[in-house]
């Protein structure tokens, strides 16, 4: 049986597991954001 | 509509005659896994005669193996070699080339559940007695189930043209329920000698048939581009 | 979009046709009338959306919206009868390698509820008899070719589409093949081809079509175009050449 | 688009703002507190079909008075029985009882649901009470997984009956959104069963297992789309698996009322009701879920709007050239 206090390790998975996928969420949008960056300054400089 | 299907399920059936490559390697791939099971019971001198309720698993295990490995080549000779549209460019709705398909696939998986049969009488020396026909029954009808559902969602992830195989993925969590515990349950039961097994049956017969309606009612929409 | 001014009975026909895949436009809006035993053909460079357009006429694929009409009739609700009336001829031959040519044209055959005597007369016609018990894997291309064509006209249609009709073909067969594509017409057959081979689609084509970027941008009349003139205003349509 | 980013800070700040209350009501607002029962003063039970009512005064260790009023079935005690002996008493000198909410002396626990064991041996109230509050969480990450699937679902048949991108980037959002939730109902609820039951999983019961058929559906659903070529055939396909996936939801969510199941029963159902102070904390966790799963959904879809940007401009170029 666990005792009450390892109990709260187990809040602690929950809001980590939450916490990640907002992490990764974020590092996805910075990485498309870069993307449409580079695309965007591609096409200006080679827009002709 | 059932005409067409049979000639299709024809063609499916006379091609694999010439090549026996789905049969072959699917057959191959029954003896590993009785094998497998018999060296590893061996080990634990067990014997079947003793554990009659093992035949179940290994019996189901063996067929959901093989069914997977063969649904997964339904669809996927057509895909891959181009033959696909032949089919799509026919005359016949969409369901025709499903209940076709399902109709070679049930041949096919049948003969491979008779040689598994076999291979588990023979290996583990498992003599099914009275039992014989109400085993086989059950083991019609899950294959029925598994290759109904199992059709659909070939065709499911072969029209989602992604990279992987995706239909071990897409199919186990939709039969769990519905295919593989009845099934597993049943064959327990008749070879256990205990218990009635219509409850099972009736699921099984069931969702087969609740997966003709879903393909009458999907498979146009998934072949299409 | 030039409409053809003279105006036969109509065979095909695209009304605000459009297909996009995900934020790709492959066809724009295209209003598109095909005559009737007419041969057209439609020129493009890759990506110019021919082969969607194909695959939309034949029911392999379906419009994201418009709608499209073959001999009247609706495709996205009579799709099987519009199958019925259609013979396409794609890239792909659509035939089984591990079965014969006579298995497989009677597979079809059957499929297309023609009689069993067909495949002899098409074996015949085509050339092929010597080798209707031969496997698909082990003929030449040229040999595949003409018997996906066979495939195709295997219900006798009315209508035939062809994707890419000269591609991986020798002179010869691709001589043939025009040759073919004429007998049709003289039957008062529709055809309709789609090729990046400009000279050869030029000969055989009664209208000729350009499409580019999902869009027709040159729609001519064989008979009041040269050959010299067609292929100039092709380069310059497609940027070709350049 | 400058309001979207408007209405994105608005949704992420109140999610924060309830995720904190929700926690630290979870953690002080209702705890559970030991009552060592020193002394029954009076104790009376009554038996309404299988349930035992029991209604009582008691005094704790320090002497304080605690009135024990309609007592039910289910939720949160520990009867470690100091004598094991005379079962129908209920609660007998030694009891420890856990109340969930504040401990109120004079005023009593009336209307806190406590359970009684039948036996001392197996006691069916929560063995680890502490862990129970891990309920707080669990039930809204469930709630929302199913909320999510719900819009899966709705967005799919939408965008079957009428196309359009948007219903597919929505679906798409939804389903992966909802599988983190799954995931956190799923991987709390094991956690929980460790401490309770003693073991993480029991295969045997239909509200686990249903729950975990509707977690890989969800797994199969994202995996289909993910890194998929985009094609209008994958949207399509997706579609009608996750219509069919959803399926698993009015299963998983009613298996353990239909069927016989270890899992508890505390919501809407016969078996038990909250009181109110766990029911508000209760009602802030599925809030605070919701509210989580709403800011999530935007970032997901706005991801997803990028990527058909990107490929959008992609095209433009090939176009250019």
């Amino acid at each position: 049986m666990i005792g009450v206090e390892q109990f709260y390790w187990a809040y602690l998975v929950i809001w980590a597991g939450i916490v990640l996928y907002v992490l990764y969420l974020t590092h996805r949008q910075n990485r498309i954001k870069r993307e449409i960056d580079l695309l965007k300054e591609v096409m200006e400089s080679g827009g002709k | 509509m059932t005409l067409d299907a049979l000639r299709i399920a024809q063609k499916d059936i006379s091609i694999e005659l010439r090549t026996r490559e789905r049969m072959t390697s699917t057959i191959l791939l029954s003896l590993v896994i009785i094998l497998s099971f018999r060296f590893a019971l061996f080990g634990f001198d067990m014997e079947l005669s003793e554990n009659p309720h093992l035949v179940a698993p290994i019996l189901w295990t063996t067929i959901f193996f093989a069914g997977i490995m063969g649904l997964e080549s339904s669809f996927s000779y057509e895909k891959e070699n181009k033959y696909l549209d032949g089919l799509l460019l026919l005359p016949t709705s969409r369901y025709s080339i499903y209940l076709g398909k399902m109709l070679a696939n049930l041949l096919f998986l049948i003969v491979v559940d008779l040689v598994t049969l076999v291979f588990v009488v023979a290996f583990f020396a498992y003599e099914p007695g009275g039992a014989f026909v109400t085993l086989l029954g059950v083991i019609l009808l899950g294959t029925f189930s598994f290759v109904a559902m199992g059709t659909l969602v070939s065709g499911m992830t072969i029209a989602a043209k992604t990279r992987q195989s995706l239909l071990q993925i897409a199919l186990i969590p939709l039969i769990v329920f519905t295919v593989v515990i009845p099934a597993v349950a049943a064959t327990s039961k008749i070879v256990s000698g205990s218990g009635d097994v219509m409850p099972e049956l009736n699921i099984l017969v069931g969702f087969g048939i609740l997966s003709l309606l879903l393909a009458y009612l999907l498979f146009g929409h998934i072949m299409e581009d | 979009m030039g409409e053809d001014e003279d105006s036969g009975p109509v065979a095909i026909e695209t009304r605000n046709l459009t297909k996009r895949f995900g934020p790709k436009t492959a066809i724009r809006n295209l209003n598109l009338k095909i005559q009737h035993s007419r041969i057209t053909a439609l020129f493009g460079p890759n990506g110019a959306g021919k082969t969607t357009l194909i695959r939309i006429l034949s029911t392999l694929s379906s419009p994201t919206s418009g709608r499209v009409f073959v001999k009247g009739m609706d495709i996205s609700n009579n799709g099987r009868e519009v199958r019925g009336r259609i013979g396409v001829v794609l890239h792909d031959p659509l035939l089984y390698d591990d079965l014969s040519a006579a298995e497989n044209l009677r597979f079809y055959c059957r499929m297309f509820g023609s009689p069993d005597s067909r495949v002899d007369e098409l074996l015949d016609l085509f050339g092929l008899r010597h080798r209707k018990n031969d496997r698909i894997g082990v003929l030449s291309s040229g040999m595949v070719k003409r018997l996906s064509i066979a495939r195709a006209m295997i219900h006798d249609p009315e209508i035939l589409i062809f994707d890419e009709p000269f591609s991986s073909l020798d002179s010869d067969s691709i001589a043939k093949t025009m040759s073919l594509i004429g007998q049709l017409r003289d039957g008062g057959k529709t055809v309709l081809l789609a090729t990046h081979h400009l000279r050869e689609g030029y000969q055989v084509g009664e209208r000729l079509l350009v499409m580019k970027k999902g869009r027709v941008v040159y729609d001519a009349r064989k008979a009041e175009t040269g050959a010299d003139e067609f292929e100039s205003a092709y380069d310059e349509l497609t940027g070709a050449g350049s | 688009m400058e309001k979207r980013k408007l209405i994105d800070f608005v949704l992420a700040l109140l999610a924060v703002i309830f995720v904190i209350v929700t926690v630290l009501a979870a953690l002080y607002y209702a705890p559970l507190e030991p009552l060592d029962v020193s002394t029954v003063l009076y104790h009376q039970d009554d038996y309404t079909g299988d349930d035992i009512r029991v209604k009582g005064v008691v005094q704790d260790l320090s002497g304080t008075e605690f009135a024990l009023e309609d007592i039910t079935s289910a939720v949160f005690i520990d009867v470690s029985y100091a004598d094991s002996g005379d079962l129908d008493a209920g609660i007998v000198n030694g009891t420890t009882v856990y109340v969930l909410g504040r401990l109120e002396p004079d005023v009593g626990i009336a209307a806190r649901e406590v359970e009684i064991a039948d036996d001392p041996d197996e006691p069916a109230g929560w063995r680890s009470p502490y862990s129970a509050k891990i309920f707080y969480f669990h039930v809204p990450a469930a709630w929302t997984s199913f909320l999510a699937f719900g819009v899966v679902l709705v967005c799919s048949a939408a965008y079957l009956w009428k196309g359009g991108q948007k219903w597919d980037t929505w679906a798409l959002s939804s389903a992966e959104v909802g599988l983190v939730f799954c995931s956190v109902a799923v991987i709390s609820g094991a956690l929980w069963a460790k401490a309770e039951w003693g073991y993480y999983w029991d295969w045997n019961d239909t509200k686990l297992f249903s729950t975990f058929v509707l977690w890989l559906i969800f797994i199969a659903y994202v995996a289909i789309r993910a890194g998929a070529v985009r094609h209008e055939s994958i949207p399509r396909v997706a579609a009608i698996f996750g219509i069919l996936g959803f399926a698993a939801v009015p299963i998983s969510f009613l298996s353990s009322r239909i069927w016989t199941s270890l899992h508890p029963n505390v919501v809407a159902t016969s078996q038990g009701h909250l009181s109110a102070e766990a029911g508000a904390v209760l009602m802030l966790g599925v809030v605070a879920f919701t509210l989580v799963y709403a800011t999530l959904f935007s970032r997901r879809t706005a991801i997803e709007r990028s990527v058909i940007e990107i490929e959008g401009i992609k095209e433009q170029l090939e176009d250019a050239e």
